[in-house]
C-alpha cells in the first residue's frame, strides 16, 4: 500500500534519517520501533508531507508521489497523529476534526450542523461521549487523543500513522485505543504504529520495522520474534539484565502528606514516604497524580490538608520552600517543564542550584561548569559540550539532564513524574539502575507512572489513584498488573490479556 | 468510594452546562455591550442631550474609521500577529490621496479611494511578506514601519498641507452626507465590519485564521497554508488602513502629516477592550467593532458631560484594564468549567 | 555576550576530551568547529552593531567637524538620556518574555507629580523620593496585574501605558510648573564634572554596568533568561517566577520615574505631556540591540550599543538637516534591517549547505 | 543717528542663520518660513545668507531642543525661532548666546533669552479684537465658548486672557467653556462636537489656532448649525475660503505669517550683522515692509492684526 525507500533527511548538519524504510500492507498493523533518535518521528513527519526528504523515493498504492505539504499528504490517504497532540485550543472539538475541510453550504459557507453531525457519527464506534461544540481547551490528553483519531478517521484516510499515540494514556485508555485500531485494521486499512512499550507491539501489530541511528535495521512479522531479538536489534547490542539489588529496610517517614484536597481535582489524598522507600502513584491517566506531586512541591495550591516534610509542615504553593526542605520534582513534560530548551546543558543542571554557586551575589562560572560537567559524566549525559543547547540531547539523555539537575542538589525527597516516558529501552533501564542506587542512599522517592512493568519492578510500595482519590495500596510482593487496573479502573473483574 | 467527587462533577446536566458554557462565550461580546449599554444610560441620565440625534451622529461618525481599522486590526491579531503600522498608514494615505484630488481639480473621487488602497494594499503586501516568508515577529516589522512610513508621509508632505478649500465639495460631503438622519458612512462601515465578521466566522479560510492563532504548529501539521493566511491578514489590514485614510481626508478636510499620529495604540486598545485576546486564537470582528464604538462614545460622553476632557485618557485605559482583566476572569472559569465537564465525561 | 564568549572558548578543551569515550550519536557533529567560530556566532549581532556605531561615527564626522565636538556630545548625551536609561529596564522585561509599554507614560506621570508636589511647597529632596516611590508602585502595579492575575503584559500595558499618561492629564491639567530650582535644573546645562557627558548620560552608563552585572552574572539574570525561555521550567526549578517578574515591574517603574524626574530637571518644565511618543523609541533601541521579543535571549552589550547607534545616527542626520523626527524613520529602517539580515544570512547559509551537500554526495 | 549709519554700512553676507518653527507640517509656519510664500527664508535668500528651515514634527520642547543643540553645533550664526516652552528651552538659548549667536524669537516669545522678540500683533489687540468681532456677530448676546489649541501654549492663553478682560464690556455674553483641541483636527472636532452637545444655548466659538477654527467650522458646517452658531478665530485665509465663502465663518483675524517671518529674518540679521543693537529706540529697514524700530523690552511690533472677510479672502494665498 505504502513503500518508502532510501529515504534521508537533514536537519542542518544533523543527519537525522539516513535509510528510511517501511513497508505498509493493507489490513496490518504495523510497529515502527527504535531507540530515541533513531529517527521514527522523522520518517512520520515525511510520510505526512511535513519534512521534504532529502532523498530516497515514495509509492503510495504503487505510484511514485512527491508531497508538497501536509494537505497532499492527506490526499494520498495518508493521516497522521503526531507524538504532540496538535489541537486547537480555541476551536469547537469538530472545527478540530474538519479544520480546512469543513463541510459547505450554498456560497460555500460553513455547515456547522452538518460538521457537528459528522462528527457525532464518527464518535459513536468509537464509544466515546464529546459533545462537538465545545472548545478543545482543558480536554484531558486522552480525549485530545480521541480527537486526533476522529480527524484522521473523518479523512477516510487508507494509512494511518500514530506517532507513539499510548505515551500519555493509561492501560485502560491503551485498551480504548487498541479496540479503534483493530477497527481501522478490519476495514482494510494500514496502520503505522509506533510505541516504546514493547509489550504493546507484541499485542497489537504483525509486523515490526525496527530503526537504528536513522537507518531501516529489520522488517520481520513480529510472530518468530522475542522481545530480547526486537531489543538487540534496536541497541546493537546485548542489554545487560538488571541484577536484583538488595533493598534496605525503609528508615524514618520523609514525606508525610495528609487528607490533602484541591477542588475538582483530588480530594483526601494522604500518603506517606519514607526514606530509602520508592513508592509509586499509579492510576489512570486524568487520576490527578500529577497534580498531587504538583501541590507536594509547591506549583498548584491544596484548599485543604496538609504537607509536612521530616516532621516539618511545608508551606503551601512555593517550590522554593520545598526545595529548601529537601524537595527535587522531575515534572511528566520534559520539554515544557524540565528543560529550558533555549539554555545549555550546563545552565540547566545548575538551574536549580544557582543559590550555591554563586558568591557576594555573582555567579561563580568555573564553578558551574565543573559541576555540571561533574553531574553529567556521573549520570553518563552523553553530550558535546556542556555548553551546547540541551535541546540538540535526544530524549533520554534530556531526561537524565533533568535529573542530574535535581540529584546535584541531594534532595531527601525525590518526586518523579513519568520518569521514562518516551524513553528508549536501554536508557529506561539505566534511569530505573539509578532511582534504585538512590533510594539505596537512603533518599526517599516517590514517583509517578503509568507503566505498570515499570511499577512493579521499581517500587517498594504502589497506591493507585481513581478519579481524584487514593483507592489501593499494593505492598511488591501482592501487586500484580491486573490488581493495579482493577483498582484503577473501579472495575474489579477486568483482567489484562 | 469516589462518589462525593463525581457526584459533585455530575451534578450538571450535559444539557444544562452546555447551555451555560455557551452563554458564557456569547457574553465574551454581551458583556462589552453590557458595559455601553450601562455607559450610555447613567450618561444619558445626567446628560438627557446625550442621546439627541446630532450626538448620536457624532459618536457614530467618530466610531466609523475606528471601526473600520479594528476590523483590520482584528484579522491579524486572531492569527497572533500585530499590525502597529496603521495609524502611520492611515496618515499617508489621507495626505496622498486627498493631495491627488486638490492637485487635480476634477478628477473622479473614486481615484482617490485607489490611490489609498493601493497605498495601503502595498505596504500590507510588505508587511505580510515580511512576517510570512522572512518569518520575522510582526510586532517588530509593523514597529519599524510605523516609523518608516511617518516619515516617509512627513517628508512628502514637507510642512504642507492639504486644505477643504482645495477638496471637491462632494468628497468632502461623502463622510457626513445621512439619509433619515442616519449618517450613511456608519452604515457601510456597519455592513462592511458584518460582512468581515461573517467572513471570519462562516469560511473556512476565515476559520484557519483563528487556527493559526490558537496553535501555529498545528495548523502547519493540519496543512494550513498559514503563510499565505497570515500574509492575506496583512493586506486586507493594510488596505483597510489605506481606505480609512481616505475617509479622514474626507471627514476632517484638512490634512497635514500628523494625521492619525498614535491612532495604531487607540486601534489595539479597541481590539483587546473588544474581548480580542491580545494572543490569538478567538475573538469577533464584531466585538471590536463595538470596542470601537464604546471607546469613541466615552470619548463624546466626557465632552458632552462637560468633564474636562483631561479625564478622558485615564477612563479608556482603566477601561482596557479592566476589560483584559474581566475577559481573562471569563476565560478562566470557562476552562474551569469544560475540565470539570471532561472529567465527567471520562468517568 | 562576554559570558557565552568566556564559555565558548574555554569549554572547548574542558569537554572535548571527555565526550570522545562517549559513542555520541550526534557527538561526531561539530567537534571540528573549533571555539574560535561558535564564540563568533554567538557575538555576531553584537560586532554588527559594533560596526554600525563605528559606521555612524564616520558618517558623523564626515558630515560635521562638530560632531565629536564637547558640546555635541553633551547634547546627544542630553536628549538621548532618559531614553537610554529606560531602555535598560525594558531590555531585562523583554528577555523575560514580557513588556513594558508603560514606562514613558510613567515618565509623564513622574513629572507631573513632580510638578505638582514642587508647587504645592514641597521641598525638591522629599518631592524626587516621593516621585520615585510613586514609581516603584506604578510598577508594582503592573508586575500584579500580569503575575497575580495572569493578564498579558502586551495587553496590560497599553492600558496602563493609556491610564498613567490619563493620570498626569488629571494631575497637573493645563498647569505647567518651570520654577524649578536651579541647582536641580543646571542637569539641564552643564556636563557632569570633569567629562563632556550629561548628567543623564552618566547615569545611563553607570545604570547600564549594573544592569549589565545583574543580568549576565548574577542568579536573579540567569533566572531572567530562564524564564524567559521557558517560564514554566523555570517554575519547575523552583526559580520565584512571579517574584521575579513583578520585581522587574518593579524597576521599570521605579526608572520610568527616574527617567521623569531627569527630564522635568532638564527641560526645568513640569507638563503633563511630557515624554510622550518615547515608548516606541526604546522599545525599537532595545530590539535593535538584539534582545528577542519572544523572550530569552539578549545582552546589555548589544542595547548599549544599540543606544549608541541610535543617539549617533539621529544627531548626524539633524547635523545634514534632516527634519527631526524623519530621523526617526531612519531608526525605523535600522529596525527593519537589523531583523532582515539574519533572515537573508540565514537564506545564503542555506544555500551554500544544499550546494555543498550536493557536491559532497555526488563525490563518491 | 547711529542706527540708519549702520544700516548704511550694510550688513553681513554668508551667515548661517536657522529658523527655528514649532514644528514642521504646520502650515502656518510654512508660510512664515518658506520662500514661495515671501517668508523669512525668501529674506535670507535675498540678503546673500545662508538660510535653513529646521524643526522637530511636533511641537514639543523635547522635540526642538536636539534640532537647536545640532544647529549650535552646526556654528550658526543666528536663530529665528518660535519657543514652544521658553522655560525649557531657555538654558540652550543662553547656552547659544553666550556663543555669541543672535537669538530672534518670532510667533512665540521665551522673553529672557533671547536677543530680540518679533512680535506680530499685541497679544492684547487680538484678545479685544476677538471678542469684538463675535459679539458684532451675536448682537453682544449669548453664550460663548472657545477652542484653544494645548492648554500650556503661551500665546493662546495669554490671548485668552484679554479676551475675558474684554468681555467685561459685554455683560450679557457669557464665556461658558475653553476646552483644548490640542491643535489636531481630530481632537479639535471632537471637543467642538462636545461643546454643541453640551450646550445646546451656545451663540459663537472663538477658535484662536490654526488648526481649530478649520476643524470647528467643519463641524459647525457638517451639523448644519451655521447662522445658529457663530465662529471666528485665527487661521490662514486658504483653509477659511471655504467657510467664509459659505457664511459658517464671515469674519476671522490673522496677520500675514509671511511678513512676521521676512521681518524676523531682517532684524536677525541686521542684529548678527552688528549692524543695530537691541536697544529700544533702534531702526532699520526691513526690505519691502519697510522701516522698523525697536520697542521696548527688546521687540518689535509687526502691526495690527488683519481682518478677513467675504469682500478680501480670496485675494490672498497663503
Ligand atoms: N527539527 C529538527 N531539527 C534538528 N534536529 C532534529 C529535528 N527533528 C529531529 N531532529 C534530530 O533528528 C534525530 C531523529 O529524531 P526523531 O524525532 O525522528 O527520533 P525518534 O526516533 O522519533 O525519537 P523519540 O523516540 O525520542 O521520539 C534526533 O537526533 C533529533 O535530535
Ligand atoms: N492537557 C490537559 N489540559 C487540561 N486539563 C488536563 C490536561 N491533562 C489533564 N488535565 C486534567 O487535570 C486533572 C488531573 O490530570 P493529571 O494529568 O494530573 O492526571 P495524572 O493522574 O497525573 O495523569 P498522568 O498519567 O498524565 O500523570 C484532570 O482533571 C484532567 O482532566
Ligand atoms: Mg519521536
Ligand atoms: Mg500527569
Amino acid at each position: 500500500m505504502l513503500v518508502l525507500e532510501h529515504a534521508t533527511k537533514f536537519f542542518g548538519a544533523v543527519r537525522a534519517l539516513e535509510d528510511g524504510e517501511i513497508e505498509l500492507y493493507a489490513g496490518e498493523t504495523h510497529a515502527l520501533v527504535g531507540e530515541n533518535g533513531a529517527g521514527k518521528s522523522t520518517l512520520v513527519k515525511i510520510l505526512a508531507g511535513v519534512h521534504r526528504p532529502d532523498g530516497g523515493r515514495m509509492l503510495v498504492r504503487g505510484e511514485e508521489l512527491e508531497l508538497a505539504g501536509p494537505a497532499a499528504a492527506r490526499e494520498a490517504g495518508i493521516a497522521v497523529i503526531y507524538q504532540e497532540p496538535t489541537l486547537f485550543p480555541d476551536l469547537s472539538v469538530a472545527e478540530n476534526v474538519f479544520m480546512g475541510r469543513q463541510p459547505l453550504r450554498r456560497g460555500r459557507r460553513i455547515d456547522a450542523r452538518a460538521m457537528h453531525r459528522r462528527v457525532e457519527e464518527l464518535l459513536e464506534p468509537l464509544g466515546v461521549r464529546l459533545d462537538p461544540g465545545r472548545i478543545a481547551r482543558g480536554l484531558s490528553i486522552a480525549d485530545q487523543q480521541i480527537v486526533e483519531i476522529v480527524k484522521a478517521l473523518s479523512l477516510d484516510a487508507q494509512i494511518i500513522v500514530m506517532d507513539e499515540p499510548t505515551a500519555a494514556l493509561s492501560a485502560y485508555e491503551v485498551r480504548r485505543l487498541f479496540r479503534v485500531i483493530e477497527t481501522l485494521c478490519g476495514s482494510g486499512r494500514a496502520v503505522l504504529f509506533i510505541s516504546h512499550r514493547l509489550e504493546e507491539v507484541f499485542e497489537i501489530c504483525q509486523r515490526v520495522t525496527v530503526m537504528r541511528d536513522g537507518r531501516h535495521i529489520l522488517t520481520e512479522p513480529i510472530e518468530g520474534l522475542s522481545s530480547e531479538d526486537l531489543v538487540r536489534a534496536m541497541v546493537g547490542r546485548e542489554l545487560v539484565a538488571r541484577e536484583e539489588t538488595d533493598r534496605k529496610a525503609p528508615g524514618a517517614a520523609v514525606l508525610e502528606v495528609e487528607r490533602l484536597t484541591r477542588e475538582g481535582v483530588f480530594l483526601d489524598v494522604s500518603l506517606s514516604v519514607r526514606s530509602g522507600e520508592i513508592v509509586a502513584l499509579a492510576g489512570l491517566v486524568g487520576a490527578g497524580r500529577s497534580e498531587v506531586a504538583r501541590a507536594i512541591f509547591g506549583i498548584d495550591r491544596y484548599d485543604a490538608g496538609r504537607v509536612v516534610l521530616n516532621g516539618t509542615p511545608l508551606r503551601a504553593g512555593s517550590p522554593a520552600a520545598a526545595m529548601a526542605a529537601g524537595v527535587g520534582f522531575v515534572p511528566e513534560d520534559r520539554r515544557q517543564q524540565g528543560l529550558v530548551m533555549e539554555l545549555s546543558i550546563s545552565d540547566n543542571i545548575a538551574l536549580a542550584s544557582l543559590g550555591r554557586l554563586q558568591r557576594f551575589g555573582l555567579l561563580r562560572r568555573v564553578v558551574e561548569r565543573r559541576f555540571a560537567q561533574d553531574w553529567a559524566s556521573r549520570l553518563r549525559i552523553k553530550f558535546g559540550r556542556t555548553t551546547d543547547p540541551v535541546g540538540t540531547l535526544s530524549g533520554g539523555n534530556q531526561q537524565k539532564v533533568v535529573l542530574a539537575k535535581w540529584l546535584s542538589r541531594r534532595p531527601r525527597l525525590l518526586i518523579v513524574d513519568e520518569p521514562t516516558r518516551g524513553i528508549d529501552v536501554a536508557t529506561k533501564a539505566e534511569v530505573h539502575r539509578l532511582l534504585l542506587e538512590l533510594a539505596r542512599e537512603g533518599v526517599a522517592i516517590l514517583m509517578i507512572s503509568s507503566e505498570l512493568p515499570e511499577v512493579l519492578r521499581v517500587a517498594d510500595r504502589i497506591l493507585v489513584m481513581r478519579e481524584g482519590r487514593l483507592v489501593a495500596e499494593h505492598g511488591q510482593a501482592e501487586a500484580t498488573e491486573s490488581s493495579i487496573v482493577a483498582a484503577a479502573t473501579g472495575q474489579t473483574g477486568m483482567v489484562l490479556p | 468510594m469516589s462518589s462525593a467527587l463525581t457526584g459533585r462533577l455530575a451534578a450538571e446536566e450535559p444539557g444544562r452546562s452546555r447551555r451555560l458554557v455557551d452563554l458564557i462565550f456569547r457574553a465574551r461580546e454581551f458583556g462589552i455591550i453590557a458595559v455601553l449599554a450601562i455607559f450610555v444610560g447613567v450618561t444619558t441620565a445626567i446628560q438627557p442631550r446625550f442621546l439627541d440625534d446630532q450626538n448620536i451622529k457624532f459618536v457614530l461618525l467618530n466610531t466609523t474609521i475606528f471601526a473600520l481599522l479594528a476590523l483590520g486590526e482584528t484579522m491579524v491579531v486572531v492569527t497572533r500577529n500585530i499590525d502597529l503600522s496603521v495609524g502611520s498608514l492611515l496618515g499617508l494615505s489621507a495626505f496622498l490621496s486627498s493631495e491627488v484630488l486638490s492637485e487635480h481639480r476634477g478628477i473622479p473621487v473614486v481615484v482617490a479611494f485607489l490611490v489609498g488602497l493601493g497605498i495601503g494594499a502595498g505596504w500590507g503586501i510588505l508587511h505580510g511578506l515580511i512576517v510570512a516568508v522572512a518569518k520575522v515577529p510582526s510586532l517588530v516589522v509593523t514597529l519599524a514601519t510605523l516609523y518608516i512610513i511617518r516619515g516617509i508621509d512627513v517628508v512628502i508632505a514637507g510642512g504642507t498641507e492639504v486644505v477643504a478649500n482645495s477638496l471637491p465639495s462632494s468628497f468632502l460631503g461623502m463622510s457626513t452626507a445621512s439619509f433619515a438622519g442616519v449618517p450613511v458612512l456608519a452604515v457601510v462601515v456597519a455592513c462592511v465590519v458584518g460582512a468581515g465578521a461573517f467572513y471570519l466566522r462562516s469560511f473556512r479560510s476565515g476559520r484557519e485564521l483563528y487556527a493559526i492563532g490558537s496553535n501555529p504548529e498545528g495548523a502547519r501539521l493540519a496543512g494550513i497554508p498559514s503563510g499565505r493566511r497570515v500574509f492575506t491578514a496583512f493586506v486586507v489590514s493594510g488596505s483597510i488602513a489605506g481606505v480609512a485614510g481616505v475617509l479622514w481626508a474626507s471627514y476632517y478636510g484638512t490634512i497635514d502629516s500628523t494625521a492619525g499620529t498614535n491612532y495604531e495604540l487607540q486601534v489595539v486598545a479597541a481590539v483587546v477592550v473588544g474581548g480580542v485576546a491580545i494572543f490569538g486564537g478567538s475573538g469577533s470582528a464584531i466585538g471590536a467593532a463595538f470596542g470601537a464604538l464604546l471607546l469613541a462614545t466615552i470619548d463624546q460622553a466626557l465632552y458632552v458631560l462637560g468633564i474636562s476632557s483631561f479625564w478622558d485618557q485615564a477612563i479608556s485605559g482603566l477601561l482596557i484594564v479592566l476589560a483584559i482583566a474581566l475577559d481573562r476572569g471569563i476565560s478562566v472559569r470557562l476552562t474551569s468549567a469544560l475540565r470539570k465537564r471532561s472529567l465527567r465525561h471520562a468517568a | 555576550m562576554q559570558r557565552e564568549l568566556e564559555i565558548g572558548a574555554e569549554q572547548a578543551e574542558a569537554t572535548a576530551p571527555r565526550s570522545t569515550g562517549e559513542a555520541s550519536p550526534s557527538g561526531g557533529r561539530g567537534r571540528d568547529e573549533g571555539a574560535g567560530p561558535r564564540a563568533w556566532r554567538l557575538a555576531r549581532w553584537e560586532v554588527g552593531l559594533l560596526v554600525a556605531t563605528a559606521a555612524t561615527v564616520v558618517l558623523g564626522v564626515t558630515t560635521s567637524s562638530q560632531f565629536l565636538g564637547s558640546y555635541n556630545i553633551f547634547s546627544v548625551g542630553l536628549s538621548n538620556g532618559e531614553v537610554a536609561i529606560m531602555t535598560l529596564p525594558t531590555a531585562l522585561i523583554v528577555i523575560a518574555a514580557e513588556i513594558d509599554l508603560s514606562i514613558a507614560s510613567t515618565l509623564a506621570l513622574a513629572s507631573s507629580v513632580l510638578g505638582y508636589l514642587w508647587m504645592h511647597g514641597w521641598p525638591m529632596p522629599g518631592a524626587i523620593v516621593a516621585v520615585l516611590v510613586l514609581g516603584g508602585f506604578l510598577g508594582l502595579l503592573n508586575g500584579l496585574l500580569v503575575t497575580r492575575l495572569g493578564l498579558p503584559s502586551l495587553a496590560v500595558t497599553i492600558g496602563t501605558m493609556t491610564l498613567y499618561a490619563g493620570i498626569a492629564e488629571i494631575v497637573l491639567g493645563s498647569t505647567i510648573v518651570a520654577d524649578f530650582p536651579s541647582t536641580y535644573t543646571t542637569i539641564g546645562v552643564d556636563a557632569f564634572p570633569h567629562t563632556d557627558l550629561s548628567y543623564s548620560a552618566v547615569i545611563f552608563v553607570l545604570l547600564a554596568v549594573i544592569f549589565g552585572v545583574v543580568l549576565h552574572a548574577t542568579p536573579i539574570g540567569r533566572s531572567i533568561f530562564a524564564i524567559g525561555a521557558n517560564q514554566e521550567a523555570a517554575l519547575f526549578a523552583g526559580i520565584r517566577v512571579k517574584r521575579v517578574k513583578t520585581g522587574l515591574f518593579v524597576v521599570s517603574g521605579l526608572i520610568g520615574a527616574l527617567a521623569g524626574v531627569l527630564y522635568t530637571l532638564r527641560l526645568n518644565t513640569a507638563e503633563y505631556d511630557n515624554g510622550s511618543g518615547l515608548i516606541l523609541s526604546v522599545v525599537a533601541i532595545v530590539l535593535l540591540g538584539g534582545v528577542s521579543i519572544f523572550g530569552g535571549k539578549g545582552s546589555l552589550v548589544g542595547v548599549f550599543l544599540a543606544v549608541l547607534v541610535f543617539a549617533g545616527l539621529q544627531d548626524a542626520l539633524l547635523l545634514t538637516n534632516f527634519p527631526e523626527d524623519a530621523t526617526d524613520t531612519v531608526a525605523g529602517g535600522l529596525l527593519l534591517v537589523s531583523v532582515l539580515v539574519p533572515y537573508v544570512g540565514g537564506v545564503l547559509s542555506r544555500l551554500r549547505r544544499s550546494t555543498a551537500r550536493r557536491q559532497l554526495g555526488s563525490a563518491p | 543717528g547711529t542706527s540708519t549709519a549702520a544700516t548704511r554700512h550694510g550688513l553681513q553676507k554668508g551667515l548661517k542663520v536657522f529658523v527655528i518653527p514649532k514644528n514642521l507640517g504646520n502650515s502656518y509656519f510654512t508660510t512664515a518660513d518658506s520662500v514661495k510664500t515671501g517668508g523669512a527664508l525668501l529674506a535670507l535668500k535675498q540678503l546673500g545668507e545662508i538660510g535653513q528651515e529646521t524643526s522637530g514634527t511636533t511641537d514639543t520642547p523635547s522635540a526642538q531642543l536636539p534640532v537647536i543643540q545640532a544647529d549650535i553645533s552646526k556654528g550658526a550664526n543666528a536663530l529665528i525661532i518660535s519657543a514652544t516652552d521658553p522655560t525649557a528651552l531657555c538654558p540652550t538659548l543662553e547656552a547659544a548666546m553666550k556663543r555669541g549667536i543672535t537669538v530672534v524669537t518670532y510667533d512665540s516669545d521665551a522673553p529672557t533669552c533671547r536677543t530680540l522678540f518679533v512680535n506680530q500683533a499685541s497679544a492684547q489687540a487680538i484678545g479685544e479684537s476677538e471678542v469684538q468681532i463675535l459679539a458684532k456677530e451675536i448682537h453682544d448676546t449669548g453664550e460663548i465658548a472657545v477652542v484653544s489649541a494645548g492648554p500650556s501654549d503661551t500665546n493662546q492663553n495669554t490671548w485668552i486672557k484679554w479676551m475675558k478682560v474684554e468681555l467685561k464690556q459685554y455683560p450679557k455674553m457669557k464665556l461658558v467653556s475653553v476646552v483644548y483641541g490640542m491643535d489636531e483636527t481630530s481632537t479639535d472636532t471632537s471637543v467642538t462636537q462636545g461643546l454643541l452637545s453640551h450646550y445646546p444655548d451656545l451663540k459663537g466659538i472663538i477658535a484662536p489656532t490654526s488648526v481649530g477654527l478649520p476643524a470647528a467650522a467643519a463641524v459647525i458646517d457638517a451639523a448644519h448649525e451655521k447662522g445658529k452658531i457663530m465662529l471666528t478665530g485665527l487661521a490662514t485665509p486658504d483653509e477659511m475660503k471655504k467657510y467664509v465663502a459659505n457664511g459658517t465663518v464671515p469674519e476671522f483675524e490673522l496677520w500675514n505669517p509671511a511678513d512676521l517671518g521676512y521681518l524676523a529674518a531682517y532684524a536677525a540679521v541686521e542684529l548678527a550683522s552688528h549692524a543695530i543693537t537691541n536697544a529700544a529706540g533702534q531702526s532699520f529697514v526691513a526690505g519691502k515692509l519697510g522701516k522698523y524700530t525697536v520697542g521696548p523690552d527688546h521687540t518689535i511690533l509687526l502691526g495690527p492684526p488683519y481682518v478677513f472677510d467675504k469682500a478680501n479672502v480670496n485675494k490672498f494665498n497663503f
